[in-house]
C-alpha cells in the first residue's frame, strides 16, 4: 500500500470560475421559494451541492442563502439538491447566462 | 407638415469583445474565434432610434458597411424595430479608414433623406469615436455627440441633445438634419419581439449598395484613407515588485512605506 | 486630389477652455508640441477660441508657443462643434499646419472630425504616444482593440496629421516667459463665423467641479469588484487625500462618474500611488495606470492581471481590506496630529 | 419632411414596419438546439416539415456540457459526419480503478478494429463546436433556428398543447407540435406537469474540466498518434471518493477533457463537488495526464441517471419530450452513453410528427409512434437492461469501490512482492486478500451473478 498521499491541487473555485464566459443578464434567475423554509433549515445542502460557489449562507444570516448568480454554470443540481424543492430556478432570459466554450 | 422624421441608424459588425481573449502562453491577442456581433454600443443607438420614432412618427433605417456577412448587424437592428436595412457593400470600400467610412456613411444618410442619423459612441474594435462627426461633416449637418438622452421638437424641426461634458452635462438644440453620437450605456435596448426577429432572420433582406450607386468609388478604399497602420509594437511592461502580501497588516507597511 | 505636403509647416496646438479657463490636456499637449516642433524645426503655434480669452493666447506663448492664433467671438462661447469646426477649418486651409494636436476630450473628440473631413486630413484618435520621424512625420500611436499593443498610424501623404491625445499622458508645460514677449505673439484672426450661420444652439449647460483625476498623486480606483459599493473607496482616498477612479466596468455600471475613467477612452493618470481595488486588470485598464510610481493590488481572483502589474497585492474582498486599512491610516494620521 | 423619392437607379430600401405573424406558420417548434433538439428538427426538415427551433443561449451548444464521447450511429444517418468537428476517434478505452491511497488497477482496451473507419462510431467532442455545427446542419435543410429566445411555458387549448411561451415581447407562437428537448434541467416541461422533477438519488452532478495541451504532448502521453483518442474510465474510492459515481479523462485534439460523476444525494451529504474534482485531479494515476496543461474551462451539468423506470410519458398531445429532458441517459459503469439516445429520441419523435402531421393530426394518439419506435430501438431496451444498476452498484457501493480496489492493490502487492520467499506463496496471499474482501468463495460467487448482465 502506498503512503504518498495524493497533492491536492492549488486551485481556488475563483480559479476555475475565472475560466468561464458569461453574459450578466442583470437579473437573477435563481432564488429561493419560501425564505421561511431556509430560516427552518440546518442542512444548507444547496451550499454543499453547488459546483459554482453560488449558495452561501453567512454566520451572521438569517439562514436565507445569499446568491451570487454571476458564478451560476447553469447545471440545476441546486434544484435537485434542495430537500425541500426550494429553489426557484428559471432560465436566464434573452441569451444571458455561461456561454461555453468548449462544453 | 411633420409626418414623421427619417431616422437613420448606422451598425457596424465587430469580434465580439467578449470573445477576444489574450493567450497568457503567447501574450497575443486572439481574436479571430470571435463570433461577429452587433458593436455594443451600436445597441445604443438603435434603441435611441426606436424611441424616437416612437416619439415624432416616421421610419428607422439601418445601415452598415461590410462585406455580405455583415448583413447579420441589419438583421440586430430590424428584429429589435428598425423597419428597413442598406448594406453598403463594395470591394472598393476594402480599406477604408474613418474618413471614407463616414463618407460612405454620409452619402448613403443623404440619399435615405435623413432627418436624423443615430450612430453608437464608437466601435469596441477600432475605438476611434470619429465617423459619427465625419458623417455631419461630410453633409454640413449639425451633431451632437456624447448624448445621453433625447429630446425631439418636431415641430421647429429641431432635435435636442443632453450631452455628457466633463463634470456636467449641456443641453444642446440641433438644427435636422442632424448626426448624434448616442453615449454607451445611455439606455437600456429593448429585446427584439419574437414575431419580429424571427421575420428579421428568414425574410427581410437589405437592399444593397455600392461604392458607384453612391457615386463615391474614386473616393473610398484604402487609396482614399489618410491614415495607414505604421506598426504594431506590444505594449512594454512595466517592471513591478510583483510581492504578494497575506495581511492589510504587511499591506499597510508597504503603502506607508512609498508615501 | 494630391496635395504638395511641403506646403505645410508648423506644430499647432489647439487650447481647450471652457469659460475662460484652459483644461489641463492643453498645457500637456504644448509641452509635447514644443518637443515636436524643436525636433522639425518648425514652429509651434497655439490656436486659442472662445470669449475673452486673450490671455489664454497670452498664457500659452508664456508656456513656449511661438505664436498663438486667437480667435475671440460670443460665437465661440460656450463651445459648440459647428463654429469651432469651421473656424479651425478655415484656419487649416489657410495656413496650412502640417500636426495638429487636440485634446482627446469629449469637446475634442466632438470638433476635431469637423476639421479632418473637408480637409481629407488624416486624423488619429486618443493617442497616448506621440514622436516624429527622420522626414518629419507624425508618429502617433494608440493601444490597439485589447490594448495588447500599441498601433503607430501615419499620415505620408494627406496633410495636416492630425491626432486627439489622450488627457495626462504628457507633463505640462510651465510658463517661463514673461508677458512682454507674449502680446507681441499673439495674433488675433478674422472670425469667419457668424451667429446665424450656426447649426446647434447651447441652451442649458452644467458644470460643477470638473473631476480632474491626472493631476492626483494618489489614485484609488475600484471597479466590478466593487459590486456597486464605491463607499470603501471613496474612504480609503479621503484618508489618503487622494483621488477616486475607476475602470470602464465600474463607469459603465453607473457607479461612477465617466470623468473618474481610467484607461480605454478614459483617462491616463500617473500618479506616485495607485491602488487598484476590485479591477481585474484589463490591459486597457493598465494602459492608463502603468505609469504610476507604485501600484498596490487589491483582489478576490489571485489570478487577475493587475497583481502581475502591481507592486504589492493582497487577495481579499476589497469591501473587507480597505475599511481596515482606511482605519489604519486614520489612526496613524490621528496620532501625528 | 418628404417621404423617399427614388434616386436615380438607387433602389431605395423596402420599409417593412409590419411584422408577420407566425402562429401557425410552422409545424413544429423544437424547444432547445443542443442534439436531441437538432436530431428531430433536422429529420422534420428532412421529412418536409417547416420546423422552429428555438435556442436560450447565444448559439447551440453553449449551454450544454457533456464527458465527452459521442457515439455517433444515428447522426450518421442523418448527417456527414465526416465532416463534423469530431476531436479523436476512440482507440482506446480503459476502466480503472483508483483507491484513495494512489492505487490503480486498470484494464485497457485497444481493438485494431477501432482503428479502422468508422472507428467504431465512438469519437471524442466538445459540443459548443459540435453542437453549433449539428445545428447548422438543420438550418441548411430549412430549419429556422432563433437563438437567445428561452422557452418559459407552452400554450394550451384545453389539454392540447398548441404553441410556447417565450421571454421576448410578443413571445407566444404557435404551431401543432412542441418537441421539448430542454435538457436535464428541464424547467418547461416540469413547470407544465409533464413530468416530475427527480429524486436527487436519481439524479448525477458532474463537474469537468478541460485542460489545453499540446497535441504531441496528448499523443506521448495517452500513447497516439493521428486522430486516435483515448476514453479513460474511472471507479474506486480514489475517483469520487464515497459517492457513488466515477471519473473520466478524454483526449481532444488539443486538449483533454478531466471531470467526475456522481449522485447529487453524496454531494448533499458532505461530499462537494470542487473537493472531489480536486482529489481526482491529484490522484497519483491521474495527475500526470494533465500535468502542465492550462485549464481553460470549467464546467457542471446534472445527469439524469433513473433509468427506463423513470422515464416521463413522451407524447401528449401537441407535444413530445426528446433527450435529457426524457431521462434518456445510460450508466452502466461500462456503459456511458446519453448523447446518442438523446439523437435516437430526437430521430424517431421527427420521423413520427412527420406522419402524424401527414395525417392532419397531432395528438397524443397519432404521436404514440415516437415511443414505440424508442421501445423497439436500442434505446429503452438498453435503459431497461441497465436498470438494476445504479441501485445495485449503490447497494454495493462499499464493495465495489472501497474494498474490491484495495483488495486489488493489495493483491497486486502481493503477487508480484520482491522478496525471498516463493512465487506460490505470493499467489496465495493475494488470493487471499481478495477473497477476504469478496466475503469469501461464497460471496463472491453472489456477487459474480448480481453484476454477470454488466458485461452481457
Amino acid at each position: 500500500m502506498s503512503t504518498a498521499q495524493p497533492h491536492v491541487p492549488d486551485v481556488s473555485i475563483e480559479d476555475r470560475l475565472y475560466t468561464v464566459k458569461y453574459r450578466d443578464a442583470g437579473e437573477s434567475h435563481l432564488g429561493v421559494k419560501d425564505p421561511d423554509i431556509c430560516v427552518e433549515c440546518t442542512s444548507n445542502e444547496c451550499t454543499q451541492v453547488c459546483p459554482a460557489a453560488v449558495w452561501t449562507v453567512e454566520d451572521d444570516s438569517d439562514g436565507v442563502p445569499s446568491i451570487a448568480y454571476e458564478n451560476c454554470l447553469e447545471c440545476g443540481t441546486c434544484r435537485f439538491g434542495c430537500p425541500h424543492d426550494n429553489v426557484r430556478w428559471e432560465y436566464p432570459k434573452t441569451g444571458g447566462g455561461v456561454v461555453f466554450k468548449q462544453g | 407638415m411633420n409626418d414623421g422624421w427619417n431616422i437613420v441608424v448606422c451598425v457596424k459588425q465587430v469580434p465580439d469583445a467578449d470573445d477576444v481573449t489574450i493567450d497568457p502562453d503567447t501574450g497575443t491577442l486572439n481574436r479571430s474565434d470571435a463570433p461577429a456581433v452587433l458593436n455594443r454600443p451600436d445597441h445604443n443607438a438603435v434603441e435611441s432610434a426606436l424611441a424616437l420614432r416612437e416619439a415624432v412618427g416616421g421610419t428607422v433605417t439601418a445601415i452598415t458597411m461590410g462585406p455580405p456577412p455583415a448583413k447579420a448587424v441589419l438583421q440586430t437592428a430590424v428584429g429589435a424595430g428598425a423597419d428597413g436595412g442598406v448594406l453598403l457593400t463594395d470591394r472598393a470600400f476594402g480599406g477604408s479608414d474613418t474618413w471614407p467610412t463616414s463618407l460612405a456613411l454620409a452619402r448613403a444618410a443623404e440619399e435615405l433623406d435623413a432627418d436624423v442619423v443615430i450612430c453608437g459612441e464608437e466601435s469596441t474594435d477600432s475605438s476611434t469615436g470619429q465617423v459619427p462627426p465625419g458623417i455631419a461633416a461630410h453633409n454640413g449637418w449639425s451633431q451632437l455627440t456624447y448624448v445621453e438622452s433625447l429630446e425631439p421638437r418636431p415641430d421647429e424641426d429641431v432635435l435636442v441633445g443632453k450631452r455628457d461634458v466633463e463634470g456636467g452635462y449641456e443641453r444642446v438644440a440641433a438644427k435636422l438634419p442632424v448626426v448624434v453620437a448616442m453615449e454607451f450605456g445611455a439606455n437600456r435596448p429593448r429585446p427584439a419581439g419574437l414575431h419580429r426577429k424571427i421575420f428579421a432572420e428568414t425574410e427581410f433582406e437589405p437592399v444593397e449598395w455600392t461604392a458607384s450607386d453612391l457615386g463615391i468609388e474614386d473616393r473610398v478604399g484604402l487609396a482614399n484613407s489618410p491614415t495607414k497602420v505604421g506598426g504594431m509594437d506590444t505594449a512594454s511592461p512595466v517592471e513591478r515588485e510583483r510581492e504578494r502580501v497575506d495581511t492589510v497588516d504587511d499591506l499597510y507597511e508597504h503603502i506607508m512605506e512609498v508615501l | 486630389m494630391p496635395i504638395d505636403i511641403d506646403d505645410y509647416r508648423d506644430v499647432w496646438v489647439f487650447v481647450e477652455q471652457h469659460e475662460g479657463e484652459a483644461a489641463p490636456v492643453s498645457w500637456e499637449l504644448l509641452s509635447k508640441g514644443r518637443e515636436l516642433a524643436d525636433e522639425t524645426g518648425e514652429s509651434l503655434v497655439a490656436l486659442v477660441m472662445g470669449d475673452g480669452v486673450s490671455h489664454l493666447a497670452d498664457e500659452a506663448v508664456a508656456r513656449g508657443a511661438d505664436h498663438a492664433l486667437l480667435a475671440d467671438d460670443p460665437v465661440f462661447e460656450p463651445y459648440r462643434a459647428d463654429p469651432y469646426g469651421e473656424q479651425f477649418r478655415a484656419l487649416v486651409e489657410a495656413r496650412k499646419p502640417s500636426i495638429v494636436l487636440i485634446g482627446g476630450t469629449h469637446t475634442g473628440r466632438d470638433f476635431a472630425g469637423r476639421v479632418a473631413v473637408p480637409a481629407h486630413a488624416g486624423l488619429t484618435a486618443d493617442c497616448t504616444e506621440l514622436a516624429v520621424d527622420d522626414e518629419g512625420l507624425l508618429l502617433a500611436s494608440r493601444p490597439t482593440f485589447g490594448g495588447d499593443a500599441m498601433a503607430t498610424i501615419k499620415c505620408p501623404s494627406h496633410r495636416p496629421q492630425m491626432a486627439t491625445v489622450r488627457a495626462g499622458v504628457f507633463d505640462a508645460s510651465e510658463a517661463t516667459k514673461d508677458d512682454v514677449d507674449a502680446a507681441a505673439a499673439v495674433e488675433e484672426v478674422d472670425v469667419v463665423v457668424t451667429e446665424e450661420d450656426t447649426l446647434s444652439t447651447v441652451i442649458e449647460r452644467v458644470v460643477s467641479d470638473v473631476v480632474d483625476i491626472t493631476d492626483a498623486d494618489v489614485v484609488v480606483a475600484g471597479g466590478a469588484g466593487a459590486e456597486g459599493n464605491f463607499e470603501p473607496i471613496v474612504e480609503l482616498a479621503d484618508a489618503l487625500g487622494g483621488e477616486v477612479a475607476a475602470s470602464r466596468a465600474a463607469v459603465d455600471e453607473g457607479w461612477v462618474e465617466p470623468a473618474r475613467q481610467v484607461g480605454q477612452t478614459g483617462k491616463t493618470v500617473r500618479p506616485h500611488l495607485y491602488i487598484a481595488a476590485g479591477i481585474s486588470g484589463a490591459v486597457q485598464h493598465l494602459e492608463g495606470m502603468n505609469d504610476s510610481d507604485y501600484v498596490v493590488a487589491i483582489n478576490t481572483d489571485p489570478n487577475a492581471a493587475i497583481f502581475e502589474h502591481a507592486d504589492y497585492g493582497i487577495v481579499g474582498d476589497l469591501h473587507e481590506v480597505l475599511p481596515k486599512l482606511t482605519a489604519m491610516i486614520r489612526e496613524k494620521q490621528e496620532v501625528v496630529v | 419632411m418628404s417621404a423617399q423619392e427614388t434616386n436615380g437607379t438607387l433602389q431605395l430600401p423596402k420599409m417593412q414596419s409590419e411584422t408577420p405573424d407566425y402562429n401557425d406558420a410552422y409545424d413544429a417548434i423544437v424547444v432547445g438546439a443542443g442534439l436531441a433538439g437538432t436530431a428531430a428538427a433536422l429529420t422534420m426538415a428532412r421529412e418536409g416539415l417547416d420546423v422552429l427551433m428555438l435556442e436560450r443561449g447565444p448559439a447551440p451548444g453553449t449551454k450544454n456540457v457533456f464527458g465527452g464521447v459521442l457515439y455517433t450511429p444515428t447522426i450518421r444517418e442523418l448527417v456527414d459526419v465526416d465532416s463534423a468537428p469530431t476531436e479523436r476517434y476512440i482507440a482506446e478505452k480503459r476502466f480503472s480503478m483508483l483507491t484513495s491511497d494512489g492505487d490503480e488497477t486498470a484494464v485497457s482496451m485497444r481493438p485494431g478494429a477501432w482503428r479502422d473507419e468508422p472507428h467504431n462510431d465512438s469519437y471524442t467532442v466538445l459540443r459548443r463546436r459540435f453542437d453549433e455545427w449539428f445545428a447548422k446542419q438543420a438550418v441548411d435543410a430549412g430549419v429556422t433556428l432563433i437563438t437567445e429566445t428561452t422557452v418559459t411555458g407552452l400554450v394550451r387549448d384545453g389539454r392540447k398543447i398548441v404553441g410556447v411561451e417565450t421571454d421576448r415581447p410578443d413571445g407566444e407562437i404557435r404551431a401543432p407540435v412542441v418537441v421539448l428537448a430542454e435538457g436535464a434541467n428541464s424547467l418547461v416541461s416540469e413547470n407544465e406537469g409533464l413530468k416530475d422533477r427527480q429524486e436527487r438519488e436519481a439524479v448525477a452532478v458532474s463537474v469537468k474540466e478541460v485542460f489545453k495541451l499540446d497535441r504531441e504532448t496528448i499523443d506521448d502521453r495517452f500513447r497516439l498518434d493521428g486522430d486516435a483518442g483515448a476514453a479513460y474510465n474511472y471507479f474506486g474510492e480514489g475517483a469520487v471518493g464515497e459517492a457513488v459515481g466515477g471519473g473520466f479523462v478524454y483526449t481532444n485534439k488539443r486538449s483533454v477533457s478531466v471531470g467526475v460523476a456522481y449522485r447529487i444525494e453524496d454531494a448533499a451529504n458532505g461530499q462537494t463537488p470542487e473537493a472531489t474534482l480536486d482529489a481526482f485531479e491529484s490522484h497519483p494515476a491521474v495527475a500526470p495526464l494533465i500535468r502542465g496543461g492550462r485549464r481553460i474551462e470549467y464546467s457542471a451539468h446534472v445527469i439524469p441517471e433513473g433509468g427506463a423506470k423513470a422515464m416521463p410519458d413522451l407524447v401528449h398531445d401537441g407535444a413530445v419530450v426528446v433527450g435529457d429532458a426524457a431521462g434518456l441517459v445510460l450508466n452502466s459503469g461500462v456503459h456511458l452513453e446519453g448523447t446518442n439516445m438523446a439523437v435516437e429520441s430526437g430521430y424517431h419523435a421527427g420521423k413520427a410528427i412527420a406522419s402524424a402531421l401527414a395525417d392532419g393530426r397531432s395528438d397524443e394518439a397519432a404521436l404514440a409512434a415516437y415511443p414505440r419506435d424508442l421501445e423497439d430501438s436500442f434505446v429503452v431496451e438498453n435503459l431497461r437492461h441497465y436498470d438494476w444498476f445504479q441501485q445495485t452498484i449503490a447497494d454495493d457501493r462499499k464493495f465495489l469501490f472501497e474494498d474490491l480496489p484495495r483488495a486489488l492493490a493489495d493483491a497486486e502487492t502481493e503477487y508480484f512482492k520482491m522478496d525471498r520467499t516463493a512465487k506460490d506463496e505470493h499467489t496465495d496471499a493475494a488470493r487471499d486478500r481478495l477473497l477476504d474482501a469478496a466475503g469469501g468463495w461464497f460471496g463472491a460467487a453472489k456477487r459474480a451473478w448480481r453484476f454477470r448482465r454488466m458485461l452481457s
